[in-house]
């Protein structure tokens, strides 16, 4: 059985998402503690599988056992062992908080269940998969799932989701255009076996028609600066049970699949790679300015992260940008912190909408003194963001920093100075709100019970914390993980 | 002159058909002002991608992909690659056809239009009226 | 059990002390009653002096102590390190926490404060970065504390949640944090070039991994940080605006921690990273040097102007400060010495003075100078500790900021800076002249005030410490290396520093 | 915009054209690399003479049960997002009925349609079952079979007018179909871990048959899970619509 983890980790989920429905039939709590059970299930086993990666090396699992070129192949390294936990975990804390919102009729809250659960399954595959088209099937998957999430807060959420399927229906097409020019040039789907074609030389042409349509169509999708624009009103608008999943990692898994892509498949060694490294960079210092300057303008909570991730994902991208092992594996390690970072902002919104109705930040005076623990993570994420020690967010930022001044790229280390200042600009107005604004004195939704919250509110809550704090101290740790797969890729 | 332009448009002359048709959808999915052109609009790229990839799979004299004896030989079929790739496509851009419609349908029922600058504005109006 | 005995973790567990009680504050808060709240921050305290001064004895006699605990980041571990010059500022930070503690408890009863709990979290919080920063034992680990301190110290300043603490809380911010991001990317610079990042007595860096203009360029990147916290102008703005926060705090950021850091940061960046010879070659410390000369003058000048009492000393910490920076940049063994003597002088001195202002306000409401007349019939032990203090700030002998400013002044003769000498002698006087009117007016005879006729000192919790600190000021100044043997770590730390170059 | 636009078709090509193979060589990448291995070996391997079905259930047969999830997907996303239909609505400058159409409804005088449709029904099921098993030998699959019945419901439902439905699925009922379908796909792949294969595996479905008999249960299975999933998912949209409920979401 223990070589068939990598796919089971997929299909927990999936079949838990399949029979939801069918249980919540059954009996009304069924369903979800269906699903709860199947995303912790692939938690447990994603751990498993990350500890066999690490002392056994990169597994290649044939499904159908059909050998790569011809059947389709998933392909875990530490790298996407790694990132797989990062979605286990955020996903099942999901799954747990989700309990607190949405309507209640069992169809609703079945179907509700059913499609969070098939967001996690496609965000797994994503990592997993080993073949192009697959990762298109999965992409969709995922794109579907997350259009009906944002579709389900409210009319404007409607609105939102329908401009997003827009663009991403766009993205995905190119993304299909852009696997189209590479699989008539070599004939093949699988990515070992592309990029083992590619890398004899005489493709450059190929790569560069093909690339041009991936940074647009993964672009789209992670929300990089000048294809951002539906993200803001999506995340926004979506519903607030699922929007910590849809946050903080729908993002992050194109910007993983863009690194297969570019630096996996492609390799650095064809000609156009300069421009592509230039191309990213400028994207990526626009959408930290840009992010960081829309950001301070708001004062919707949810708009104010919403913007921030423009300019984290801008932070992903300058990693891919300097290229370096230690650039890639700072932009990796953002993307686990920022994953919980942003998730656990999310969290603490949720929280706060949960308790007082209320997403906006003039009325968050002094609610420190009502939940402790949710003010503590939101400055915590908060100062992640910034980038203050020892949390998670200072340390990717210490390694894409450290990749620029290995390649003397000065002006990186300057705009990611710049960046982390305007977050704290932003991010300080809110702590503000938060401890020292006047009490709005907003009335209390939930006061039952010793705890300020539920418990399906406070455990997430509380796993984000101790993740922020935990991954800035023990960052070597990942960083040595990483580094398994990343040593000889890039620059 | 004329026999080069020929044997190009021999050659590649359906990439360029397939090539306008997704120009015109990028277009439309840009210019139109109404939601449910866009739709459509997002449609025609999708089917002209899955043209794009039908493509690949023309061989000269090869047939449908179905055995037809015990001894098959390469040369005689069709690629049948495509053809199951674009199948999964083709239901993919269904499934999203239709959440884009029942998306469609809700954005008519609240705020009675699917031209953009009129939902624009009824937008905003909304987002007044709650504040008062 | 070996990780309470051994003395390798003596640092770590002076670090988490504060921190332990720090979190339990902030959880527990609400829930419990104030006197737990205080009993907490009074054991911590206490145990964390307990902990630094066990290490005196060995860093007296030379023993390393050093706790490499894993790798923060790649190539580089999160290491505490005991040396002389950390242990001088551990001294002091440690010992006037729990002087401080004390008072705190007496002012903010005395004065009904709100928002105790995050006020106390905070202070430990501050105190455990202070140790962390002292013990650093290289870039990065001092880095972390440099900036949590940074962050902590935030709620102290906008402690009373109005307009005006809003703001200054924002200018603290606004300083500090930008100061600490381009301190952030002058690290990653010199991780870059030269592979390490331990402190070294006498400096890592060399000329050739960093060629002269770049040499100046992160040298100013790097010290931007200290002079942001220790107030060298032009960028002091800070510190006077941070003056609306409670006057423990303002003890602490003038007196304890922060300013101090500050003046700890310049030290290891410009004699444990740069090194004499880099910092002179590059004429970094000749241009700080200035600025240190300038801000001296010019801070004394303006606090002769003020007439509320806690900005008048604000300003005199911003010129004393400067003091310190100035005698490391000198760059002799002597002058060294001073400068990190001047530290605890320093520290003590203006923690009495500071005290006796908030005694002075929680007592009688008053903050400006001008109502003090003939405050001294009311509390005389309180003026007596004030003008004991201002002595010492003056310079005046058998005061211990006269041991701190004789080295400083030797070491700039030594170097033949005259006008360096003639600076700190003006300055002297600057410093009597502002301080001297308040002890005039307070004891000025033919005058009676009716708002002080009764007799009424502060309450005991808040004029205990405050005497304490005189008396140790005045015992400083006659025996410098009295207990903690504070004055010969000042010399050790410079001979480490300049021996090897000799 | 729509000089960008003609810029970028005459000029793409002469960039992109080079790179694509010309239409129909039969040497091109695409034609050779994998696809020879697929004609050639569909049916020793698969058992089905049917390549096209052979990529899709045996070689990809992991990307098709994600495609039938897509379907179920969109199944539930239309139950969830027209499950609300919203009570206040922003108000429209001139009414809409006015507007519409009223040309009279058209009637068909030469078919009745009750009569029609019932004797339809069951050929069109009885196709739908051939194209569904007969799939992996001819032309045919899964999908077309389930839509083949997803259809017939619905032409049940929508034009033959019954007192009593022959069969009535609730919303629910028909998501849950729905999602049995590909759980059906996925459990064949779960089975091939009993007898010691990978996922999909089907040569080591635990039965005790010859290998490429255990292809075609494999297949076959597939087939139904896939049928099911679409003709469920089918039904479920067309119920999506008639079951809303009025309610108001709009929280925010």
């Amino acid at each position: 059985m223990k070589e068939n983890i990598p796919v089971l980790i997929i299909l927990l989920p999936l079949c838990s998402a399949l029979l939801c429905l069918l249980l919540t039939g059954l009996h009304k709590r069924l369903g979800r503690a269906l699903v709860v059970l199947a995303t912790a299930g692939s938690l447990v086993l994603s751990v498993i599988q990350l500890r066999t990666v690490i002392t056994e090396g990169t597994i290649h699992y044939a499904v159908g056992g059909y050998e790569p070129p011809f059947g389709i192949e998933l392909v875990i390294d530490s790298l996407n062992a790694l990132i797989i936990v990062m979605i286990s975990i955020i996903g099942f804390l999901t799954v747990l908080f989700a309990e607190n919102f949405g309507d209640d009729r069992p169809v609703v809250k079945g179907s509700a269940n059913a499609i969070l659960a098939l967001l996690i399954t496609g965000l797994l595959g994503m990592t997993s998969t080993g073949d192009m088209f697959n990762l298109y099937v999965f992409l969709e998957i995922t794109s579907l799932s997350a259009y009906c999430l944002i579709a389900m807060g409210g009319s404007k959420g409607v609105v939102s989701a329908y401009r997003y399927m827009l663009v991403g229906t766009i993205a995905a097409t190119f993304y299909l255009l852009g696997i189209g020019i590479l699989y008539s040039a070599t004939g093949t789907l699988n990515m070992g076996d592309l990029s083992a074609i590619l890398n004899k030389g005489g493709y450059d042409d190929v790569m560069l028609v093909s690339m041009s349509f991936l940074i647009a169509a993964f672009g789209i999708k992670m929300a990089l600066f000048p294809f951002h624009g539906w993200q803001p009103s999506a995340y926004t608008h979506a519903e607030p049970g699922t929007r910590p999943l849809i946050t903080g990692v729908m993002g992050k898994i194109p910007a993983l699949a863009m690194f297969r892509y570019f630096y996996c498949i492609y390799g650095t060694d064809y000609i156009y790679v300069k421009y592509l490294l230039i191309l990213l960079g400028v994207f990526s210092v626009f959408g930290m300015l840009y992010g960081s300057l829309m950001a301070m303008g708001q004062s919707d909570i949810r708009k104010i992260l919403a913007y921030s991730s423009v300019a984290q994902i801008g932070y992903i991208s300058l990693g891919f940008a300097i290229g370096t092992p230690v650039a890639l594996a700072g932009s990796f390690l953002h993307m686990i912190g920022h994953a919980f970072m942003k998730g656990g902002l999310f969290f603490c919104t949720g929280a706060i909408r949960f308790k007082y109705g209320t997403v906006n930040i003039d009325d968050f005076g002094r609610i420190y003194k009502k939940m402790p623990l949710t003010c503590g993570l939101l400055v915590v994420a908060a100062l992640s963001m910034i980038g203050i020690p020892p949390t998670a967010g200072f340390f990717s930022k210490w390694y894409l920093a450290l990749g620029a001044a290995g390649r003397h790229e000065w002006i990186y280390i300057a705009v990611l100075v710049i960046s982390s200042l305007l977050n704290a600009v932003y991010f300080f107005k809110v702590i503000e709100k938060v401890f020292i604004q006047q009490d709005k004195g907003l009335d209390d939704k939930w006061s039952k019970g010793e705890l300020e919250l539920p418990l399906t509110i406070i455990l997430p809550v509380v796993v984000c914390f101790i993740a922020i704090l935990g991954i800035g101290i023990f960052n070597v740790k990942l960083f040595d993980i990483l580094m398994l797969t990343l040593e000889g890729v890039g620059l | 002159m004329m026999t080069t332009i020929n044997a190009f448009l021999a050659a590649k002359g359906i990439y360029l058909l397939t090539l306008i048709l997704l120009s015109l959808g990028a277009a439309g999915i840009i210019v139109c002002n109404n939601y449910m052109k866009k739709l459509i609009c997002m449609n025609v790229m999708q089917v002209a991608v899955i043209f794009f990839f039908l493509c690949f799979g023309q061989k000269t004299g090869g047939t449908i992909p179905v055995a037809l004896s015990e001894v098959v030989k390469a040369s005689e079929y069709i690629n049948p690659l495509p053809h199951g790739l674009m199948l999964t496509a083709i239901v993919v851009s269904l499934g999203t056809t239709g959440v884009g419609l029942s998306l469609l349908f809700r954005i008519t029922e609240k705020y009675g239009t699917i031209e953009e600058d009129d939902l624009i504005r009824r937008e905003n109006k909304t987002k007044t009226g709650e504040k008062e | 059990m070996t990780f309470i005995t051994a003395i390798e973790y003596r640092p770590l567990l002076a670090v988490m002390v504060s921190l332990i009680a720090s979190g339990l504050i902030y959880v527990l808060g609400e829930h419990i009653r104030p006197n737990a709240r205080e009993a907490i921050t009074l054991i911590a305290s206490a145990l964390k002096i307990i902990i630094v001064y066990s290490m005196i004895p060995y860093v007296l006699e030379g023993t390393e102590i050093h706790l490499e605990l894993f790798s923060i980041v790649k190539g580089v571990s999160f290491a505490f390190n005991v040396d002389p010059a950390g242990m001088v500022f551990a001294c002091v930070a440690s010992t006037l926490w729990i002087l401080t503690s004390v008072y705190s408890i007496g002012y903010m009863r005395g004065h009904g404060e709100q928002n105790q709990t995050g006020y106390y979290a905070a202070f430990a919080m501050c105190l455990s970065a202070a140790t962390g920063i002292c013990f650093a034992a290289n870039l990065i680990t001092f880095f972390i504390f440099y900036e949590v301190l940074t962050v902590a110290t935030y709620p102290l300043v906008a402690h009373y949640r109005d307009k005006e603490g809003t703001i200054s809380g924002r200018k603290y911010l606004a300083y500090t944090l930008i100061s600490g991001q381009i301190f952030f990317a002058a690290i990653v610079i010199v991780y870059a070039v030269s592979g390490t990042m331990e402190f070294t007595p006498g400096g890592f860096l060399t000329e050739e991994m960093l060629p002269m203009p770049w040499a100046l360029i992160v040298f100013f990147m790097m010290v931007g940080a200290g002079m942001v916290k220790a107030g060298v102008m032009p960028l002091h703005s800070w510190l006077p605006a941070a003056m609306v926060a409670p006057t423990p705090v303002s003890a602490l950021l003038h007196a304890v921690a922060v300013v101090k850091a500050g003046a700890f940061c310049t030290l290891r960046v410009v004699l444990y990273v740069f090194g004499p010879t880099l910092a002179k070659s590059c004429h970094g410390a000749d241009i700080l040097a200035w600025m240190a000369v300038f801000t001296i003058l010019v801070s004394s000048l303006i606090a002769l102007k003020k007439t509320n009492l806690k900005a008048r000393l604000a300003f005199s910490t911003v010129g004393q400060l400067s003091y310190i920076v100035l005698g490391i940049c000198i760059l002799t063994p002597f002058s060294t010495a001073g400068a990190l003597y001047h530290i605890v002088a320093h520290a003590f001195m203006k923690i009495t003075l500071f005290m006796a202002a908030g005694a002075i306000f929680v007592t009688t409401h008053k903050k400006d100078i001008r109502e003090m007349l003939g405050l001294g019939k009311r509390m005389p032990v309180t003026m007596a500790c004030f003008t004991l203090a201002s002595f010492g700030i003056a310079g005046f002998p058998f005061f211990a900021g006269f041991v701190s400013k004789a080295n400083i002044i030797f070491g700039a003769v030594a170097m033949g800076k005259p006008f360096f000498v003639a600076t700190l002698i003006v300055s002297a006087l600057l410093a009597l002249a502002y301080l001297m009117p308040v002890v005039l007016i307070a004891f000025k005879k033919e005058v009676e005030n009716p708002d002080f006729a009764a007799r009424g000192e502060a309450s005991l919790c808040m004029l205990v410490p405050l005497v304490i600190t005189a008396i140790i000021s005045i015992i400083l100044g006659i025996a410098p290396n009295i207990g903690l043997h504070l004055f010969d770590f000042s010399i050790m730390a410079g001979n480490s520093i300049f021996t090897p170059l000799m | 915009m729509t000089i960008i636009m003609l810029i970028v078709v005459i000029t793409v090509p002469f960039i992109a054209f080079d790179v694509l193979p010309a239409i129909g060589d039969p040497e091109s990448p695409p034609n050779s690399h994998v696809s020879d291995y697929y004609i050639e070996h569909a049916i020793d391997e698969c058992n089905s003479p049917n390549m096209v079905t052979a990529v899709i259930v045996d070689y990809r047969a992991f990307d098709t049960m994600f495609e039938t999830t897509v379907m179920f997907l969109a199944g539930i996303s239309v139950v969830l997002i027209m499950a609300n239909k919203p009570r206040r609505r922003i108000p429209s400058p001139g009414d809409f009925k006015r507007t519409r159409n009223t040309g009279g409804t058209p009637i068909y005088q030469t078919i009745n349609k009750d009569v029609m449709i019932s004797t339809i029904e069951p050929l069109i099921l009885i196709y739908a079952m051939y194209v569904l098993f007969h799939g992996e030998v001819s032309l045919g699959g899964g999908f077309q079979a389930g839509a083949l019945i997803g259809m017939t419901y619905l032409l049940d439902v929508m034009a033959v007018k019954r007192d009593k439905p022959i069969m009535n699925l609730t919303k629910f009922m028909s998501a849950a179909i729905a999602g049995l379908g590909p759980f059906i796909y996925a459990l064949t792949g779960i089975i091939c871990f009993i007898g010691g294969g990978l996922y999909l595996q089907y040569n080591k479905l635990p039965f005790n048959i010859h290998e490429a008999e255990l292809h075609s249960i494999g297949i076959t299975a597939v087939e139904i899970g896939v049928t099911i999933g679409v003709a469920g998912t089918i039904i479920t949209i067309l119920n999506a619509l008639r079951e809303r409920i009025s309610f108001d979401d709009d929280n925010d």
